[in-house]
């Protein structure tokens, strides 16, 4: 056991740290900082300088695109991205699609979608969830029903993040209602320019149309649009969802947010003369979340390292779910803690680009209600923690 | 030791109950929360014409009788329909600052004219420094001829877009931290010097930040004697603080309620939810926190009304806001994730209740500030 | 509403508490400040005391022996009673055989019966619990086989609390195997001199034999012993259970414990020069405590008052159970806490009388992790907080 | 980074692991608490004929290593057995101080016997009023002639009943709470002046309160440089520290590991009680638990053994503790009440695991003092 990075592995960091400084836009960054809100342009324009380097999709077999890193390559540049403040790319893709489309997508699909993906060429959507599912995902009721070399494709799909951009989405569908549930579902990919797709925003707590509805009434999808075999798609989102947990720890993410809570923490008043930092109670909770984070960080890197030796990342990542939501909504209270008074104006535009009205509350301080409001789906989405402590009691403790 | 309520204070429930079931739902909300006055001046008219603006006055000012247990009734209630008209900042906030600091004249020339729904006020106590300290005042008021010119800026002033006048806590001698030195002033909103800057607040109620930039107000303008403010404005800061901890534990009760509803119908994995034993563990939580909370607000009520002194008046207060405090953020978080990504939703109730708890989880003193405003009692 | 006492409540209050320190034995007294183990003779000497002043049962009815006090003198008393240190009488005779017996049991039992158990002329111990039945009860195996003018008893009880000391034992025990659980149960007084019946001790993570286990071989207890019907022992158990509940919030004795947690850590050095109550994180969750105390105490005031009004003592009260257990437990902690090294010396010796050897740890500190053990017993006992949660999320919620 | 275990390390875990399941059932580990010794000298010899007693030490000194990673090995497998020897006390504790702290003539008198189990000690730190504060030291040393005398009581010496020598804390110049001026001094336990007040602590281990009166010691009884001892004893700690959260780890994967096969065939109601969802959640809380004090005791170690600073090495420990701590807690007590009453009898191994982890919990700063280390850090 070793924690200590090696000469290759300290200059690989310094490599991916020099290219974030030079190479991450300034206007992003400063958005970033200052908590104002990233544009779609935002990511593809960080997107395309990604991939002029080839770093978009560390994960992805080298053929397609990926980078071949060894995972301590990989989490020395998810860390680095993270405490930068540099985005990932927009996961519908690169993280979720892109796997299902390189492992059963034919030769053609690969062809068609994959350098779109990679380049963020084409925008992305998720089509899993359902309203009324809910964890329940394979309860899903959209369905497709083959007619010549197309599929007509009826129902309604939800918690379509930033759908309000996508060019495409991908569906789960129902192709046969007469089998198990699990059974008779399709992996479909849609053009979501195909006449009778409907997206109707969904206005979160925070105020803000970030998901959305999308609904299909009668839409023709060609039949070369499904991924691989009719009625195995549940197979396929298994994997897919697996994809989505990569990262899911938001270590790096969470690290940046300590580091400057801390600094902002030192930088407000207490009301009586010194500073908020210098509240012993408040000191506590913040320490017992950097440990966690600490502790999380080394539980990831464990995962991980079993991975590197060929061990499939177990059920036990279940755990990194449930943990890093957790430090995640954690310190999103300590920052409307320290906010106080400041956390309750709601003045969104204020953190829009170009805003130039009288600014309410100090800094983001405002924002931080609302990113408080909006993260609580964290611990919701991606398989609540409920399902992910059914997974732990059925498969890892045999309950 | 009596734990009922009166003939009066039963009818009062009854009355604000039927009004917040009958005429207050979500959508009528919603739309008060999206129009450009931000509440409805015709329940305020209600409001007045059904008495209830009198309730935290007493008797000899033409009240209700202002005791604490008689408005904890009607912000339970307010509570559970999230009612946004300014009842706290207008009649309770301001109208009790007021009450304890105002001369006859002001009495007079005021208390009437909120009783019957005709002045609208706010009192802007806090600042950008001063987190929960009312001694922390930076705002200044130096005399000047024979009135006062006032200067500072005042943030977070819930009914401030509304209000006719304005209480500004300011200091008229002595430093920042300095318990002696700060006054009250009456400041009226459109006076030269004033300028607001109106938004919405994460709960729907309308707020402001004040900037007072050299405002000039008469010798008459001074609530109170001068200097001498702080101790009635903390007495009243606390019966606001029991004010909305009696608001919350409606809040709370209907997050509970509504909660254990959606289990009952919600499916999954072919079941109602509501029969997971992991998920009715919680809610036997939720329900435990709801009754201790309900529990010790009562206590401060009581004890607010009873003969005790004013410290432990005020480690009553504290021990209450305290443990509603905890019970708003495990009833709040856990009804969201209950329901799940619906709740999460702008459309669905349950996540404006959280959204409101959230608010008072953060006003008058978080959690952690009242429980060691309790400890250093 | 009114929270103040009147004229004859506060005179009242007086009252009780000159009596405590006019008649409390002063013996018995610096048992109980200094953590000294109580003997049998202790609870017998005081309940005497107790039971010349009329004040053993204040909850049975005034015919019996009851003091005809309404909630508020009650809750007076327990609180005067409990802030002096005085403790209750041993609960298995007042609380809980005699409701049964007064309530179900004919005028010769009666006469027989209650005027021991008031003046503790004769022990009682409890016998529903069996091992391996938990917190299911109606689960209960020992059987009563009637011969004649007797029932024949065979099976294990457990958890006898101070068995040892008891003269007689109240028992549950199946009379029907052929019907439901709950239906084929009967209620029987057992004289504990009967021959067959076997007392074995069991130790508890303390180290003390506070519990036993009870075993028959075919003991012959007379028909007369029968409380009420035959098989409907399970109905007159659920009245015991309910009296049981009677000041188990445990108000007036955490009140206690909190006001001696508060000047122990004034004087416990924080190790720098300072006190562990000018710790500010100690100093937190002290006040928490206290809070949650003071929540606690009206929400029995007032399940007290709903009671007074006519209306039972509802699913509630689990409320009661379980949030006067967690108190109770997180007080111990905080005396361990305080007590740091001092708490781990296992020295029970030390805390009983006439102990002359070499004290270990200062005061009772090293007594507060056995205390801290015991207690992990109090929610699992008398309906596990787990049984409680069950109770309110069916009986109240309606799920 | 490197998070496998080297075949060195692999071979130390298989045969720790070995003899604790082969030969430390709990009821051989019920008889040696209740024996006179309380522990097995023909066990300590075995550790020693394995060459266990010799893996706290540096490969100059004689040892296996002594990285952190190695100790970590060993303790996470005696803390599944609960085993009672005196590793902690004699290798790691006293014998890291030797190691730290002794000229070449101490080491060589010291650790070889150390390591072949010939040689018992105990070290002497802690004092009725210093919690958690090393530097607190009221114990004295006053230079006498050619030596030292000490006077002072020390409590819970841990192993003090058993120990040939004891490592006594003492003060040869400065204030109570004084960093410089704190010196170690190895004592003949049965010198004249010192008496031990023997007994055992809650779980299951020997300890003693150790006083020592007028208790005249050669010049070469001091270890290192007088008044210079502080540094090396925190560095000691620190160590320890980490090799009981590793302990703690063993342990709480027992005690999570028994409760779920305790569910499984435990019934109640019918069933299995394992197969209630509410019991399932918490189980799987309690593995989370686990999971993340074994990944932080991991970090610890790594970082001790890395070339990581003598602050960054302290804050490492100090949250690996922390975090264990809460881990302890939290499994302990769930573990005790998933059980049931069963666990509060002195006859099932679950309570004596959890008194072995509640006593870690205090050992050496709880979770509090841990956590505020870490923050001052």
């Amino acid at each position: 056991m070793n924690a200590d990075f090696t000469a290759e592995e300290l200059e690989f960091q310094k490599e991916v740290h020099d290219f974030l400084k030079a190479e991450f836009p300034q206007d992003i960054k400063h958005k970033v900082d200052n908590g104002i809100k990233l544009e779609k342009d935002d990511f593809v324009r960080w997107q395309k300088i990604l991939y002029n380097k080839g770093w978009v999709a560390p994960n992805w077999p080298e053929e397609y695109g990926g980078t071949g890193w060894n995972p301590t390559q990989k989490y020395i540049f998810a860390l680095e991205m993270g405490l930068y403040g540099a985005m990932e790319p927009v996961a519908f893709g690169v993280k979720m699609v892109a796997p299902v489309i390189y492992t059963y997508g034919n030769e053609e699909q690969k062809k068609r979608f994959l350098p779109d993906i990679l380049q963020s060429n084409v925008w992305w959507c998720q089509g899993y969830s359902e309203p009324n599912a809910g964890s329940d995902l394979a309860s899903l009721k959209t369905t497709a029903v083959r007619e010549g070399d197309h599929y007509i494709v009826n129902g309604t799909k939800t918690w379509n993040t930033l759908g309000q951009y996508a060019d495409w989405i991908f569906c789960l569908v129902r192709t046969d209602n007469t089998v198990k549930k699990q059974e008779g579902i399709s992996f479909l990919l849609i053009d979501m320019k195909t006449p009778g797709i409907k997206v109707s925003p969904i206005v979160l707590l925070d105020g803000e149309p970030e998901v959305n509805e999308v609904h299909f009434d009668n839409v023709k999808v060609p039949v070369e649009n499904l991924v691989g075999e009719e009625n195995k798609g549940w197979t396929y989102a298994k994997v897919l969802l697996t994809h989505e947990r990569t990262n899911i720890a938001q270590v790096p993410n969470s690290k940046l947010k300590l580091q400057k809570l801390r600094s902002l923490a030192a930088n407000t008043a207490d009301g009586y003369g010194g500073t908020l930092l210098d509240n012993p109670v408040f000191k506590r909770k913040l320490a017992e979340v950097e440990i966690q984070v600490l502790a999380l960080e080394f539980a990831e890197l464990r995962t991980l390292a079993a991975v590197s030796v060929g061990k499939a990342p177990g059920p036990e990542s279940s755990i990194l779910k449930i943990v890093g939501t957790e430090a995640t909504q954690f310190i999103d209270e300590l920052y409307m803690e320290v906010a106080a008074y400041h956390s309750l104006p709601h003045v969104p535009e204020q953190f829009t680009e170009g805003f130039d009205g009288e600014q309410v509350g100090k800094g983001s301080a405002a924002a931080s209600s609302n990113t408080y409001f909006n993260n609580r789906k964290k611990s919701i989405y991606g398989g609540s923690n409920e399902i992910q402590k059914n997974i732990i009691s059925k498969a890892v403790l045999g309950l | 030791m009596d734990f009922s309520y009166s003939d009066e204070q039963q009818m009062l429930q009854d009355s604000v109950q039927k009004f917040v079931k009958g005429r207050y739902d979500f959508d009528t909300r919603k739309k008060l929360i999206e129009s450009d006055r931000g509440f409805s001046d015709e329940y305020w008219n209600l409001f007045a014409e059904l008495g209830w603006l009198t309730v935290p006055f007493r008797e000899e000012d033409g009240g209700f009788g202002g005791s604490a247990v008689d408005l904890m009734v009607v912000m339970e209630e307010f509570g559970k329909g999230m009612v946004v008209e300014p009842f706290l900042a207008t009649a309770v906030l301001s109208g009790s600052l007021i009450s304890e600091l105002g001369s006859d004249a002001q009495k007079q020339d005021m208390l009437g004219a909120i009783m019957e729904g005709k002045l609208q006020l706010a009192t802007a106590y806090a600042e950008a420094d001063s987190r929960y300290n009312l001694a922390s005042v930076a705002t200044t008021a130096s005399k000047s001829g024979d009135g006062y010119v006032i200067s500072g800026d005042k943030i977070v002033v819930f009914n401030g877009p509304a209000a006719d006048k304005l209480l500004v806590v300011a200091r008229t001698s002595g430093d920042k931290f300095d318990r002696d030195g700060i006054s009250v002033f009456l400041v009226d909103a459109g006076a030269a010097g004033v300028s607001t800057r109106a938004y919405t607040a994460v709960d729907g109620h309308r707020a402001a930040e004040i900037h007072l930039k050299d405002v000039k107000v008469a010798a008459d303008a001074l609530l109170g004697a001068e200097g001498k403010a702080l101790a009635a404005l903390e007495v009243v800061i606390d019966r606001v603080t029991l004010a909305v901890s009696a608001e919350a534990v409606g809040a709370l009760v209907s997050l509970l309620q509504k909660t254990v509803e959606y289990t009952k119908t919600r499916k999954q994995f072919g079941v109602a939810i509501g029969t997971f034993q992991a998920l009715q563990h919680r809610m036997a939580d939720m329900f435990v926190e709801c009754e201790l909370a309900r529990s010790i607000v009562i206590m401060a009520a009581m004890k607010l009304d009873s003969a005790a002194s004013a410290a432990e008046k005020t480690k009553a207060v504290a021990a209450a806001k305290s443990r509603v405090g905890r019970a708003m953020h495990l009833v709040g978080q856990e009804a969201v994730q209950i329901h799940g990504g619906i709740a999460v939703t702008d459309e669905l109730d349950v996540g404006h209740y959280f959204k409101r708890v959230t608010t008072i989880e953060h006003q008058f003193g978080d959690t952690d500030y009242q429980t060691m405003r309790y400890a250093a009692l």
